[in-house]
């Protein structure tokens, strides 16, 4: 599991390309090119592109708005971004629609967020248990911030996904702040992880503004899901450097906190790690970074080469009327699988054949009622599990 | 040809639909063990198995949700919510996601989303409601609404097959009270189409779901006292609408009259009304006039559900004052 | 008179309604620090304090109901939604818990839910719509859609201190844009009027929000190259809805044109043109026409949104159809 | 907190008014008296009576459609009841609406639910709130069941009530079944009461059987409220022994299972303790029981007697124009109270003013961060908490 010196390189590749590609969406966006805002991740590079390099080829993800490093590690290349938020015709919407709100069934395998938050979190749970139908192991994976983890879609989406143990690994990006809110008005909680005790789901927390490690830990999640042991969440603990998008000065974030994390900086971390473990060499970083530079360059100029949309499309494109063929993908046949039992079956005498695994909480020890009990009918009685009851009627 | 009542042929639809194809799935609460709430899909998981009948949490949201999901990788998910009403709990999924999927990002979203919609079986506020203009409102969405037995399975085929979001809406008044003979046949009623279930010159009933009974049986009233012939049109489909079926009655007979269920302010005859307008105004001999229930919940007590809807006489009423324009 | 933006009358209503009334509050994401995305409860915090200034979780459900509650208790609630579009997610809220409350069981619900609505900003497809008509179409409800600072301010303060829930859509591309003299009086503009803003004997222009502008624009051309008349009618309040201004107008006109922003199939010409036929079919010497947003989702890029939108010249066009028919 | 003998009679009184009523109405429903279902909450009255015993006069409840026995202890009579079911015109909804849908904000406190469940979850936290503002201390109280947990609004509703710290009990009603799904269909938990982990505020389990714990346990609950502590999940075992209404005849619940369940009948229980502990006689266990008889057919022959309402009256009501003077009740000065700091402010070398303590949660260790992390910036590094960095810089 170790990363290859390539690997590192790579990781610290992407991580210079969203930072230079939202440092160029700011100069374009002070130069009137942009339309709409634009939402910087500084500083959280690491989540994004840790998390999405976890991923293989064949496994699926949506993007939140502060996730273009995960945009660009699953494929997309900055001349796609560009043209997203200039609203270009060539952009993968064609001017339907902007920012990160695109993506691609089929090559990329990635689906494109709408902006109500928290709606991905079920549809990326259908898109897991809809491959493993199709007998095609793969994992779905997507980001919440911690303000979007306070929305019934959260709750409604991880709890379904932990019932039907779908592949899906949920990153809750913890960046302290949710537009002005910060976290003691979103939750009462130190550890978002601790939303996943709702579920009977694993939830880690991991230092989001160390790449490796969220690498390590996704990969670890995206392997849970892989053997079919169901959901995880994973809280990044993470920091928002700028305000919540372009016009917000974010004066409401105190100075001290700022500079606390700035000194954390995913990228210099990187650097500095890569130098004392002497993984790269100077030319090697010096090339990347003209790499980077190259390829911004050309996007570019391919992005304002583009033509604005034609208007008339405008009215293009509500439906789909045979445009596309809508086929899915078996890997294996697509018979009907063993029909369900029915529920008094499923708990007679036996273990209930689609009871999930109840993962840790099964391992807890019976928990004494709390409250007092009146004598008579069992003081101080330990409520019974079904498990232990199943058995003393044997 | 079996004798079916319409909830049978929802029923009967479905399983045709996912015995022909692998690609359907359906998702729901209590839609396994236990067929549903009004057993459209009885028998279903034995037969079908738990991959492909799954049984939801009370999670709306969810369930429309992680059928985008299924629908994204080709699958076609039909999803039942428990009663129509909760439609209102998965409303950003559908008007949001699910609506504006293929026209963003060129994404189909090929998916069903029924349940019981409809008054008139003293059901109350929450389990009585029409909520199809929501949806007709909403560019992206189809939306049907069967009156019988034929239809309902040759509609609910032709949803599935569709590859655009369609939302289903079966009327519970009708569930059991209509039964009718059913062909055992593959076959589909193409959605968008509309259907006259009587001809007549005199002027038009334009409606659908559960009041085309009450139209027909106006309809009859009107003939026999009044000796009008009116025209009944079943427009089964709300959206798209078809609007050459309206007109080329409208050309015939120069009068319409609208009549739903839904409540009146917003609903279909106001769209209906503009539409006629905008592409036959001069055809009109009297205004288009509706019957439609009050603008008010669905009252639970039978006497108040008896005055808040439409009925018999409310058309029958209309219609004379309609001929008499 | 001190200068007003439309966005500015709008805190200012708010802000004398919570000196006048201690049971007025106000609560929202980001609206206390921050003072809400559109700076609308900008130093309310500081002022009023954190009782009556209620920074949430991104809940809008847990928004809507909260106020609900305190509602019930005699207080004035005033949810602020960050986008209108979020309205979606509270959708049952609204529309099952807070409309048919006093209908039900007689408990009123004094609350307003306010936000930023309509397009023109290239906002895309989540961030510029205009969901009027799903709550037009809700009985219980009241809608209202300034297009005036002036309105804005006295329409906010009529909506605080009704007695049943109000919808108040303010149109983000007016928030700014508009800025005109607002006087600093304790006035309110009544909910359920209409305003005429332009009188003219040959067609009228019905509309409201930032299609107000937009008619205005297009009767000054039709004056000017055509020797057309147009009466401007801004609605205001969509729910009820002012037929009386609308009729009084179609008596002296005789055509009617109405332009909306809404998209097109269920929007509230529909249900003016059946309004207006069953009240006065005899007044129409031409069809009502409507200019309209397409049926689609709002698009993000510049040209795809304009053309999508309404215009100026669309409604010329339109009007002079309607003017030769 | 001991209570009374003649609190334990009146508790017996209530769970028996409770099924008694429940009983005339199957019995009703039978005749065909009934508009609509029956719900039963057989086997869980000592949840309902228990819970609102716990609360005075002063506090509200929102009844779920199982919550009968707590209707009738908030001071409805069995007429009301019986009249809400029967459609009449004498209902406390006048017929507008049936079963459990009906309340009163003045005298009795209780909120009508509607049928969407969790959607009093947010309204109960919004009526405890305004009753604080106020500068009233009434708590609010409201029942889920376990197939209600799964909705969006319970996440809204809890995680705002936790942030505010409204004064709010919910009673999670954990009676194994929703409708035909089981609990492992709901939720991969085995504790309901671990839903409160999500939301950093305190999930106690009881005996939902057991009237005596389930009063006691709910009255610690609304102390914790009444002292400004915030809302409390108190999750209640019991069984939902009919099917979910009339129309079930719940054949998908194993038969061991409801026989278990039999057996801790809460009444048959309670008889037996009061005996063991001669907290009653034979007398006046009779007394009660003639009293609820009467009350039963004193109130079913009113609600016979009630005509179902005149028709036009569903035309009426859809505004309050005029009919209901608003006004808040005050219980202080309703002077504007302190005015808020900015977020700046408040983090400024102190302890958050609007930080909610954080219970439990703040005296746990503080955790490792999982997964692995990389050398050069901190290996193993403990995630550091914000009390603690401010320490640091001071
Ligand atoms: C349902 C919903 N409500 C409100 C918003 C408006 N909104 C957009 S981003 C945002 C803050 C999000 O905070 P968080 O989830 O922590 O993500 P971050 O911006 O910190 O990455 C809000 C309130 C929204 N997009 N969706
Ligand atoms: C949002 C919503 N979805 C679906 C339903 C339909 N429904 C009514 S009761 C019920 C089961 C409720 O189970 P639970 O919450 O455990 O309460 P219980 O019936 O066991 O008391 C369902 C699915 C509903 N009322 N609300
Ligand atoms: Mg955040
Ligand atoms: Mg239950």
């Amino acid at each position: 599991m170790a990363l290859s010196r390539q690997q590192h390189l790579e990781l610290y590749y992407w991580m210079q390309l969203n930072r230079k590609l939202e440092d160029l969406l700011t100069v374009m966006f002070r130069q009137n090119k942009v339309v709409g805002g634009v939402y910087s991740s500084l500083g959280q590079e690491a989540t994004s592109v840790g998390t999405a390099y976890a991923l293989e080829k064949r496994d699926w993800i949506a993007p939140m708005i502060r996730n273009l490093g995960a945009v660009l590690v699953k494929g997309y290349r900055p001349r796609d971004i560009l043209m997203q938020y200039t609203a270009k015709s060539g952009s993968p919407t064609g001017g339907k629609d902007g920012t990160a709100h695109f993506g691609d069934l089929h090559e990329k395998r990635m689906v494109s967020p709408i902006s109500m938050l928290g709606d991905l979190i079920p549809v990326m749970a259908g898109i897991g248990l809809g491959a493993r139908y199709l007998g095609r192991n793969e994992v779905a994976l997507t980001w919440i911030g911690d303000g979007g983890s306070s929305t019934g879609v959260f709750h409604e989406g991880l709890n379904f996904a932990a019932v039907q143990r779908a592949p899906l690994v949920l990153v809750l990006e913890n960046n302290q702040w949710a537009y002005s809110t910060p976290n003691y008005l979103q939750a009462r909680l130190i550890d978002f992880a601790d939303r996943a005790k709702a579920y009977g789901i694993p939830g880690v927390i991991v230092d989001g503004n160390d790449v490796v490690a969220v690498y390590e830990t996704t990969k670890q999640a995206v392997e849970q899901c892989r053997r079919g042991d169901g959901p995880v969440l994973i809280e990044s603990k993470t920091f928002r450097r700028k305000g919540h998008a372009q016009h917000d000065p974010a004066a409401y974030v105190p100075k001290w906190m700022l500079k606390e994390w700035e000194a954390k900086d995913p990228i210099l971390r990187y650097e500095k790690y890569l130098t004392a473990k002497k993984l790269w060499t100077e030319k090697e970083k010096n090339d990347i970074l003209a790499r980077i530079d190259r390829e911004l360059k050309e996007g570019q100029a391919e992005a304002e080469a583009s033509p604005l949309p034609p208007a008339e499309r405008a009215a293009e494109g509500v439906y789909c009327d045979g445009c596309h063929e809508i086929r899915a993908e078996w890997k294996r046949s697509p018979k009907p699988v063993k029909p369900g039992k029915n529920t008094a079956q499923w708990f007679e005498g036996k273990s209930p054949a689609l009871a999930p695994s109840l993962g840790a909480s099964q391992e807890r020890k019976e928990k004494a009622v709390v409250g007092p009990s009146n004598p008579g009918h069992g003081k101080n009685a330990k409520l019974k599990k079904h498990k232990k009851q199943r058995k003393q009627r044997k | 040809m079996p004798v079916m009542t319409y909830v049978q042929a929802v029923g009967r639809g479905l399983w045709e639909e996912m015995e022909r194809d692998p690609a359907v799935l359906m998702i729901g609460e209590d839609i396994g063990v236990y067929g549903g709430a009004f057993k459209v899909t009885d028998g279903f998981l034995a037969h079908f198995g738990r991959e492909r009948v799954i049984d939801t949490p009370i999670s709306e949201s969810a369930i429309v949700g992680a059928a985008v999901g299924m629908s994204y990788l080709g699958l076609r998910p039909v999803c039942e919510l428990q009663f129509i009403d909760f439609i209102a709990c998965c409303f950003n999924q559908i008007t949001n996601f699910v609506a504006k999927s293929h026209y963003r990002w060129g994404a189909p979203v090929p998916m069903v989303i029924r349940g019981p919609a409809g008054g008139g079986v003293h059901g109350g506020p929450f389990h009585s409601q029409n909520p199809e203009m929501y949806f007709v409102h909403t560019p992206g969405l189809k939306v049907v609404c069967p009156s019988s037995a034929y239809d309902a399975k040759g509609l609910i085929k032709a949803a599935v097959r569709d590859n655009n979001p369609v939302l289903f809406f079966e009327h519970k008044f009708l569930y059991r009270r209509v039964k009718e003979e059913v062909p055992e046949d593959d076959y589909i009623v193409p959605l968008g189409q509309a259907a006259v279930r009587r001809e007549g010159r005199d002027l038009t009933l334009v409606t659908y779901a559960a009041m085309v009974q009450v139209c027909l049986d106006a309809a009859e009233q009107l003939e026999k006292e009044d000796g009008l012939a009116c025209e009944v049109i079943d427009l089964r489909t709300l959206l798209p609408l078809d609007k050459e079926t309206i007109l080329s009655s409208l050309r015939k007979t120069n009068k319409l009259l609208v009549v739903h269920e839904d409540t009146r302010t917003g609903g279909i005859a106001g769209e209906i009304a503009a539409m006629v307008m905008e592409e036959a105004f001069d055809q009109l001999d009297g205004p288009l006039m509706r019957v439609t229930s009050l603008d008010t919940p669905v009252p639970y007590s039978p006497p108040l559900e008896e005055y808040f809807l439409p009925n018999a006489a409310k058309v029958v009423k209309a219609a004379r004052d309609l001929a008499r324009y």
